[in-house]
């Protein structure tokens, strides 16, 4: 019973099943942490274009997709990677560029419009943001987003507490639903049914999963559904949610995976420096990205000794004394 | 007993830090910021608890993260959680109220507004920043904000190029007019001096300048005018924080530099 | 640093100190599973009246808060036990006599309330309900809301979808926040900074913890925060929402807690028996309630052999054959 | 293979059973739903998952529970959260289309609308009873629903004395007009016949009747009427269900009795 393993497959299967040109997709971690980095490389070596991308503050994957010309349009809190890129230096480009389209919320806004998306409702209250231009200044304008079924017609709306002054409130801001298409989630622990154990912050994992009609999970170990079965309130994504699971070990490197390793502050400064630079940062994913072909590829031309370098201390769960500077 | 031998770098946290109370919950960025919490911890407020955006609340903080979502946040905490969780608990007046935050921003203006988002016309921007993140929620939900500048011009214009996270808006009550909570920015730390919000106005004014350093230097570093008649010169660092600072919170001197 | 350990306190201090004549009151667990049980029964022993309790589907601390003629008001999804009671006695008794005032909420309902007031929003939308009565029979009239300050105007709002169909919704329904004075609930594992682990099922006790001006934590063992900063995931509730932790083992008996005991059939039986009749129920709260002066005085009179039948089985969590028909 | 020797309690348990089909996610409460959704696992439809209100999916059911909160729906689950989650996971459409619920009701009316609240007037009720619970919930967003019921006049009553549950509310499409998504109550198994509703009209109609148990005497214990022309006899329980029933489900005969 339940023994069905079909949703397990490699990773470039599930891109391929589930990714299409103009998909809208969601990616799960935050800035340097989690980011399911073998799903991003592969869909950008599969080459999928015109997509529409979901985030709050996602780093490192962000920018990868945004760098390699996959992304149009990106509703995001946050383009920023930590001290190796205060603005995801692609992104800033793009922008700047005006190559991509960006409508602009904040982290609390894009979680609750995943959280609003994962319970079935059309939109999630909060009191933050009145004032603030998020509310007064669209980056996609009424008439793109009535063109567009894909696309809600309001980013938001300001209203009056309907319950008069309660919850110390006289108006509320409401935030409309995403569901994705297709969101990544890396994670450490999965089983062949699709239910996923996360170590470490959850960020807005959880919801993205949820509010996404297909799921697909790279993980760093992949389990038999038993071994996942002793502690279930440690067990965050259900299988009901996911389509796909695929075992990529080092699946989020250079971003890290708490308790497995660290983000590999040397690959993500050498990226911030190519990205400075159209032709160095050609040659850069010449390299690192289309002149491979798979995730172990990637791994392989790293090298071991950087893996061993950022591997996670048992006790921290991070690289102690790691070289970051 | 006080030092003379001390960075800006190194004055600015410390004046942050002493803005840190026990019981406070301590919303923490990155860099200074994230140095600041630290040593409000090890220095005068051993009773306060570190907080992040990504959810870790009381991490035991023995690296300096490089990000909110670094695993070092993730190590010893009471709870490690998501975003969600971390800005209702901001949202939430019963624990929001206990929060003091810290925030930067590439502008800021008289109100204690913050542009973290772009430079130029948002559509076109000549410079994209980062965006919100967390700062806009924690600007309409955080009772006490210490904002991080550098005294430029360009950093404290009179009209930003992008309002991202609310101050006091247009002062004068706008803020509650808008729907928001009393909250945003009362307290800007920059590396000539400290300015405050004046409680009825909400206009900022010079409370202290750091030694060495005029308050006509201070304006002439700034696109609007400020009331200085309340400043006077902030108290150094002492010894005894400075030494805490150097070999407790960032030996490695990630962000010390 | 962080030691302070102010917060551990017995129950019957907690509940003294908390607690008042007409204070608004939630509890945690499920129908026969982890309510607080010694919190309840020192809130009766100490003699609080005039409660306003807020509930989702707690059977059997709510029918003994109400027996004991505390509650006055009461705002709840479902007040039933299992097979012992399909409706709670004395609650069905008290609303038939017309001694309680209730308002009637579905399970989602009340779980979304306890939500907003954890997130601190106003209101939470769903899309349950439409159609239902408990959309237009309300328990309270709005003279009664309006002239109360503690309770919102509206038992609930339902407007157009304000996004349009959005979200496949043409209309949304808004529930209102809850911020009771003060929470109870019981756990297995808590520190002396109030961080709560739970095992099994969450209910909805975390969110009722944080909607809660002050929370009173019970717990089968009491630790030293370092025993739970391991695992910081599988905490539920951390410290900043806790005012009080008590050490109370077998604290939510007579119903389950995973892991460490079941329900007492027997007792639900003879509390359901002596319920349905005035008198009998008098001589069984005499007993059970009044003659002890302790929820240890209690558990003596129950004795060990009881407490020896409903030990949990390791493998399992609850007591494997026990006799439940 | 046919069986004569079962009881009506086993006969609804099997009819519920053979409703539910691989894949279907079963939200199961408690005495002979649980039991049906038990049966359907180990007879018909073992890629069903048993799903609870509580929060728990998947569970290894050893033994019934006599509660949602039993700790017997906890051992071995897939994930044990909460309410929110398991009534999120029916309100989204995702994951909430696949389900199929099994409801209990003190009155049902024609349109499959349900009271479990009270009896004579709501503020001043003769009887009271438990209330929604989930069920208005469950009857708002599941697609599928399934409701036990005793067929007796006073259980099919022409008008509920309060309506908890929404079904086809007044038939005609008012359910979709009212906010609702399409779902409720659809097939009602009582001890006596398999009713369903239309799909044109929204009402009840008598599609299978029990072995020695005429159409006539079905609608002498109703009090409304419904169309009896498409009723046949039901397939009596084979000896296999039995026997797993039986064996397998409800060995302490908890709710078989």
């Amino acid at each position: 019973m339940n023994g069905d393993t079909s949703k397990v497959m490699s990773i470039e299967t599930a891109v391929s099943r589930f990714m299409s040109d103009g998909a809208h997709i969601s990616i799960g971690g935050f800035t340097l942490n989690r980011n399911p980095m073998a799903a991003v490389y592969e869909i950008i070596r599969q080459g999928f274009k015109n997509l529409h991308l979901y985030a709050h503050s996602n780093g490192t994957g962000v920018d990868e997709l945004i760098g390699a010309g996959c992304v149009d349009k990106l509703e995001i809190a946050y383009a920023g990677n930590g001290k190796t890129a205060a603005t995801c230096i692609r992104f800033r480009k793009a922008v700047q560029e005006g190559t991509l389209k960006v409508e602009d919320y904040s982290n609390f806004m894009m979680s609750l419009r995943f959280l609003a998306g994962a319970m079935g409702v059309p939109f999630m209250p909060t009191l933050s943001g009145f004032g603030s231009e998020i509310t007064t200044s669209w980056g996609f304008s009424k008439e793109m987003r009535q063109a567009d079924p894909k696309i809600v017609d309001d980013k938001l709306v300001i209203m009056d507490n309907p319950f008069g002054r309660w919850g110390d409130a006289s108006k509320v801001l409401l935030v409309p639903a995403i569901n994705p298409d297709v969101t990544f989630i890396h994670v450490q622990k999965a089983d062949t049914m699709g239910t996923c154990r996360i170590d470490g912050l959850i960020f807005a994992d959880t919801e993205q999963a949820k509010a996404s009609r297909q799921v697909v999970i790279t993980c760093e170990e992949l389990v038999d559904p038993e071994a996942l079965r002793d502690y279930p309130e440690r067990n965050q994504i259900p299988f009901l949610h996911v389509a796909a699971v695929c075992h990529v070990p080092y699946g989020g490197y250079p971003t890290a995976v708490y308790r497995h390793y660290d983000y590999d502050a040397t690959y993500l400064r050498a990226y911030a420096d190519a990205a400075k630079n159209d032709e160095k940062f050609k040659s850069f994913q010449d390299k690192h990205l289309y002149g491979v072909k798979s995730h172990q590829a990637f791994l392989d031309l790293v090298g071991q000794d950087r893996l061993t370098a950022i591997k996670a201390d048992s006790r921290t769960g991070y690289a102690v004394n790691m070289k970051r500077g | 007993m006080q030092s003379k031998e001390y960075s800006l770098r190194e004055m600015m946290a410390i004046m942050a830090a002493r803005e840190i109370k026990d019981g406070d919950i301590v919303f923490a960025g990155t860099g200074i910021s994230m140095l600041a919490a630290t040593a409000a911890k090890n220095i005068n407020a051993p009773d306060s608890i570190i907080f992040f955006e990504t959810g870790a609340i009381d991490s035991l903080v023995e690296e300096l993260p490089l990000a909110v979502a670094d695993p070092r946040v993730m190590y010893h905490s009471a709870s490690n959680a998501g975003l969600l969780e971390a800005f209702a608990c901001m949202q939430n007046r019963i624990t929001g109220d206990k929060v003091i935050a810290i925030l930067g921003a590439a502008q800021i203006d008289r109100f204690g507004n913050l542009n973290t988002t772009s430079i130029g016309d948002y559509h076109q921007p000549e410079i994209r920043f980062s965006g919100s993140g967390g700062g806009c929620d924690v600007a309409s939900f955080v009772p006490r904000c210490i904002a991080f500048m550098q005294h430029e011009k360009r950093k404290f214009v009179k009209k930003l190029d992008y309002l991202t996270s609310p101050g006091q808006l247009k002062g004068g009550g706008s803020r509650e007019a808008a729907g928001l909570r009393p909250g945003g920015v009362n307290v800007v730390i920059t590396d000539k001096a400290v300015m405050r919000m004046d409680s009825e106005t909400g206009e900022m004014y010079l409370d202290a300048y750091y030694s060495g350093v005029t308050p006509e230097e201070i304006l002439d570093n700034m696109q609007f005018s400020v009331d200085i008649a309340r400043a006077r010169e902030a108290e150094p660092p002492t010894e005894k924080e400075l030494k805490t600072l150097r070999e407790k919170c960032d030996p490695q001197r990630l962000i010390l530099g």
